[in-house]
């Protein structure tokens, strides 16, 4: 009788990364309960920014909204100093996940169980009858409420955006976006006041990483998106590029928006539509806003953020893992707030392009939601990529895997896998 | 079979609007529309936050055909069936701007091999007005409190 | 009380029909079918490709008979209830032959000791004849959404 | 705008009724009922056994006022959306007593940050009468078959 | 490549009790399968008194209900004696959970499958085929009926409540109970006949000991639960007392009714309404019925069942464990068999005060929902109860966790922790 | 602490096949996960035949259908030479589950991620932007295309029935189902061409194994199917055999309809109702139409199909496991293409007995819920199967669990149990 002896060293065998390295995916990052958990304690509270929000969305001191560092319910809050703090939604008691409201406003948190308050720093500024009742009970003499305050998070601020991390500080968010992916990141968050718009939220059944790896692989685009295809909004044959910070973790795409008109490229694109029309112009009708030739530029930021400015759509997408085969979409759309209503109106058409019912990120959604279902049937199984070679550099074009392959050499790095 | 009164009516128009959706006629729905009517699709939360932000919107007809051809020929998705269940229907007041009404709705969604769930759920509020012998959407706005989309919205709801 | 109106008359016999099922007065069931009347429960994937199979069929009132019978005296199975949401009940037209009705349905399923599921949704596609003083199906088909059964079907739909 | 005949009228109170707790005015909620109204939410299995326990009892306008007041002030949730379906709408009879009247509702639950789900099914079993131009309800009862609750049962259904 | 074996040590060390003993509760305890699984064993199978229901729901003989013992599916049945025995609900010949109606009269049950017959002692009386047909087929020769019955189990009744036991047979009921708690039980089981007036069921997403540990937590009535405070149901000023048996496994909450009057206690609540009245005062009608002060005595007994007596609605609670992350709780109302009319009904008002809909226990089961919540972020951390001291002795107040402490204590000791 | 410790070796001794071999079925085969994940590798992958569907399916060059072998999702085609080919439903690319259609006609299969395209064979036949754009990017210059297909699968066919294997190929299909089977396959598909009727398909929430036991039981029908035991369908006191293989691994059970009259057996029968008569007797309409006595013959194949011919019903049913606790049982009824149209009226009517509403086949989905159920309360118990003896070989009657015995002594070989 062998199931348990062979179970187990199958599965050990199952976890040795393959020998061609990053070029190939093993299926069981993507199912496997144990490297998930390894996740969240490695990558997501492992000293990473992760992005809880918008500073647009805590205008007022007390104004507050719960966000998620990787899986991890948080309150990121406005402090009375105007500062930000970001809070684990979680009691220093007995853990109860206290705070329930989405958005709102207040001067402390309290606990519905016991009662115990935690102002805006997370300190304990109260536990009702830790003197006892009529002399009778309480806490132990000993009892320090400094040591049951909610362990809170470090925050970093840039141009409006919020990240915060569990455990030790990471470095500067400057430095840890880094010089060649700052100027990207500045590029839409230059400043200006931000509006919100609105938010979406899609529950997506595939693991986290199928979400970056799409982000991150502009050769799809030009032949899943019909769409963006036929539409010359991101196409291969158009002046693109990938471009990685020097550990890989972080990414961007860029292009510049091109014709609906066949070449050779296209004909290579079955997705490419010469003769489609919109009825409705309205829907596309792009105005140039930033400096530079680039009309889309697609960030990832390790380790839960995607930045979107395709045209004049703009929005933070928010990663919030749920286990190893589901993980929910976080949209938040923006705009600035000096827009005019002409602008406003632009933006919200062209929030028809993504979103749970985007004309574009449909297909995004559809095809993460298939890919976790083929990875699923056999875990033993990789996934080979070396579109653009093996490399894991920046590329001036958008045929090429080098940004997938540049993650998964930093996510080895960190996992120790 | 035209239905007597105007409750009647109205319901009919529900019903056949929704039927062109659940039984896959999709190119007809724009047609339920005035030319220059409105189509939106909002989540709960950002209705009652007064934000802007539609899940789905089109603001003319055109918009809608682009909509249904993007459905039919631009989009990837995993084939499925909707199913309307269209309750609580409640003329509110008829006016010259119009009639309003307002419904409640799940929607059923059957993906191949799955199992029937509740896909989303909510109200429309809609103002809709006579066009010759027909009844038409001025506008109508679908008010859902499913903020957690499973997965994609494929269809107008 | 009996209502005025075609469709509500219709509407009428199609919630006593649920309520029979829903209320475990299955042995009503039958009687709400002419003679002859044909009862079928369809899947949307066999009705689509044209395939001729049910997965419940009854081509007379005795062939329902039999199937109450079984479902009283012959099977083995948990007990559950039924809840039926009828909606959308669209009157199609009236001829000779009979009215024709479409509906979209609903039924939730809950278990002793379980939660209560969408169990089955689709549409019923209805021929409906007056018989004296009723009206009474003289053939009902019911499409289902549903491809994957949970388990199994007890009761008519 | 008030509807023509009873039926209509009947379910325009209970899409009224409905509208209100859904949209989160349970404050209207007592106002549908007469003074002395009840309002009592019991098991299926309870009642078909004949036991007296209801889930949720309110033998008086003010009782409905204190379950509110609880609601609104007391009690400590999860914020949530209900959304009813209301279907099967069967006028009974109509008396002295008032008009007797049934008809079956599912009741979806969206918690924040989560899916829809169908939270509770069952039948209504309704004593309406008229009081000046309005109909109310004398007493309400809410026969779930939904016999286990997922977690708590926070508003009337 | 290390996954597997950190993973695994990790695993172990989560599973060291905190060096603090029972002022600390583990997260581990709530959520790990493994721990579920001995729980099951050790606990609800290992030589304890699990709550089946009560007698009078099987007044005739022949009458059977369902019911669990922990988890496991058990009927209870009234034998032709008139004594009460219980069957575990599944076959002995292959397995099938034959019984499918949760209440009913009987002289036999008969598997569905291949109809093997057992009587309401769990006998196997019948097996049709065993000796073939027409000569063909049946059961081996020396197929012995009697070792294919149903393993019965221990059964033991107090005054219309019954308790059964897989395994060997704990103590006497009254031994098991001790003579510090059975005074508090045969307080309302005093022997007068029942009158079941019904059942409520919810389905809690926490897991079962976070029931336990709600009721055996008096520190929280004050504070969470804003109708009894305000209307001097149960409330921290009042004469109250907290009570343990020697091993810490049972314990009782008991109190007597106060005022709605403001005071230096209620000062510190801030679930205190001075200014509450109820529109219809029918809804509280207390009628006192038991000697003595106290007007509510909640007792816990190991390991499923809560004697709710709150003023005069009277409620078993039976807890039936899903998992590590859910349970079922299933209450039964009753009264007594010589309750005047007027007494029915009030205490069918005041069940508007429990159950699934109960003014005061919908805070409950929300709050154990928001604790299971904040408990699964991570299951490193630990729970903290030092109110009332560090001790687990008996208190004549309510501002102490010692009788979750006293529980956690018999708990390492039951599961070896 | 000892948790991980106990657990671990538990675990372990949990996993020992009783010392009375094939006459106890220990209960975590139908609970355990590692059970189901080696029972995946060994048996459903590991050189077993699977039935796929039926040639009528596809009657047109490019016709596909989606199907499974076990659990993995594959696609059966019709070349153009008028062969079939079962491919893997997975992109070689990074595992998109690529088909989405039940059944369609194409020439070749696109994934929608990249569009990497295969032809019926697996043969990747197109991959965009393999040489770059605009001479940028591209797979290197090694790629080999034949490197990248799909990995197609063994297919055997006999009489229009369609198997697949993954792995090395069993032995031919005729071989594989053996001299003694072959004859009763061979009686249904007896070469003429077939006409699929419909599909029905049930989700049942029971380990697959149950559903084999189920068919391989004929104990159960004379007791369980009131249907079938009233209307002399399958009875015990009819003449009937239990076939097997030299496996064990395929069985038969063979049966000649009898009378709706009472005897000695079905004086045993509790579900035998003499009285009981059909008001439309057009449902049972029992024409003969094969050789023989025979008027029903149940054959299970290993390891995934059920060939049904009950009087004038037949179907293939595939058992499509879904983890430990479920699986999908796909129904497709058929008659022949020379049917009268009265006969396929008949067929129509009598498949009333049958699919997920069927007046015999919902005794059997229910039982199986009712059997995980039970199985499920605690895995350390057994199933007892020693009617009919212990004996694994034919018998000349229904009153034997012999066939049941003989699946799980090929079962232990392959699991290595
Ligand atoms: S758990 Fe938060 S105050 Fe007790
Ligand atoms: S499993 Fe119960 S009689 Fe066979
Ligand atoms: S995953 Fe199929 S083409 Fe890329
Ligand atoms: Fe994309
Ligand atoms: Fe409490
Ligand atoms: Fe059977």
């Amino acid at each position: 009788m062998d199931v348990d002896g062979r179970a187990g060293s199958q599965r050990r065998a199952l976890k040795q990364w393959p020998a061609e390295g990053v070029t190939r995916v093993p299926y069981w990052v993507y199912t496997d309960p144990e490297i998930y958990e390894l996740e969240t304690k490695r990558i997501f509270e492992g000293g990473s920014w992760n992005y809880v929000g918008l500073e647009a969305e805590l205008p007022h001191p007390g104004d507050f909204r719960m966000s998620h560092v990787g899986p991890r319910p948080v309150i990121a809050c406005r402090t009375n100093q105007g500062a930000i703090s970001v809070l684990p939604n979680r009691c220093a008691h007995r853990g109860v996940q206290f705070c329930r409201s989405g958005f709102g406003n207040t001067t402390e948190f309290t606990c519905p169980y016991h009662q115990w308050t935690y102002n805006l720093y997370g300190k304990l500024v109260g536990a009702p009858f830790r003197k006892g009742v009529q002399g009778k009970g309480g806490m132990p003499p000993d009892f320090a409420p400094n040591e049951h305050g909610l362990p809170v998070l470090a925050v970093a601020r840039r141009n409006g955006v919020i990240f915060a991390a569990f455990g030790e500080s990471p470095p500067p968010i400057e430095e840890y976006i880094g010089p060649k992916m700052l100027p990207y990141f500045d590029r839409v968050f230059d400043g200006r006041a931000l509006r919100v718009l609105g938010y979406s939220k899609q529950r997506i059944p595939s693991n986290w990483k199928l979400m970056f790896e799409n982000i991150k692989d502009p050769y799809h685009a030009s032949l899943l998106h019909v769409f963006l295809v036929t539409f010359g909004l991101f196409r291969a044959d158009q002046p693109s590029e990938t471009r990685m910070d020097t550990t890989g973790m972080h990414s961007v795409l860029v292009s510049s928006r091109g014709e609906q008109k066949g070449n050779a490229a296209t004909a290579e694109m079955k997705s490419f539509r010469g003769d489609l029309k919109l009825n409705d112009s309205r829907l596309l009708d792009p105005v140039r806003e930033y400096p530079g030739k680039a009309t889309v530029v697609m960030q990832t930021l390790w380790p839960n953020l995607i930045v979107q400015q395709q045209t004049n759509t703009l929005a933070t997408r928010q990663i919030v893992p749920r286990g190893p085969r589901e993980f929910d979409l976080a949209w938040t759309f923006f705009g600035y707030a000096d827009d005019t209503a002409a602008m406003t109106t632009r933006r919200l058409r062209q929030a028809n392009l993504m979103g749970p019912a985007g004309f574009v990120s449909i297909d995004d959604s559809e095809v993460m939601q298939f890919s976790q279902q083929g990875i699923s049937q056999d875990s033993s199984g990789a996934g080979f990529l070396e579109m653009g070679g093996r490399g894991t550099g920046d590329e001036d074009h958008m045929v090429t895997e080098a940004a997938i392959r540049a993650f998964y050499t930093h996510y080895r790095r960190v996992m120790k896998l | 079979m035209k239905p007597d009164g105007l409750r009647a009516q109205i319901e009919a128009l529900f019903y056949e609007y929704a039927d062109a959706i659940d039984e896959d006629r999709i190119e007809e729905w724009p047609e339920f529309f005035v030319e220059q009517g409105v189509y939106k699709i909002v989540s709960r939360q950002n209705f009652d936050r007064g934000l802007p932000l539609a899940t789905m919107l089109c603001e003319s007809k055109g918009m809608m055909k682009d909509r249904v051809n993007a459905i039919r020929n631009l989009s990837m998705y995993a084939p499925r069936y909707f199913r309307h269940l269209i309750a609580n229907v409640r003329v509110k007041s008829e006016t010259a701007e119009g009639i309003a009404v307002q419904s409640n709705y799940a929607v059923m969604q059957t993906l191949v091999d799955g199992e029937t769930r509740v896909f989303n759920a909510g109200r429309c509020v809609d103002q809709i007005v006579r066009e010759g012998d027909f009844l038409k959407f001025k506008s109508r706005l679908c008010i859902y409190d499913t903020i957690v989309i499973p997965n994609s919205l494929i269809y107008p709801l």
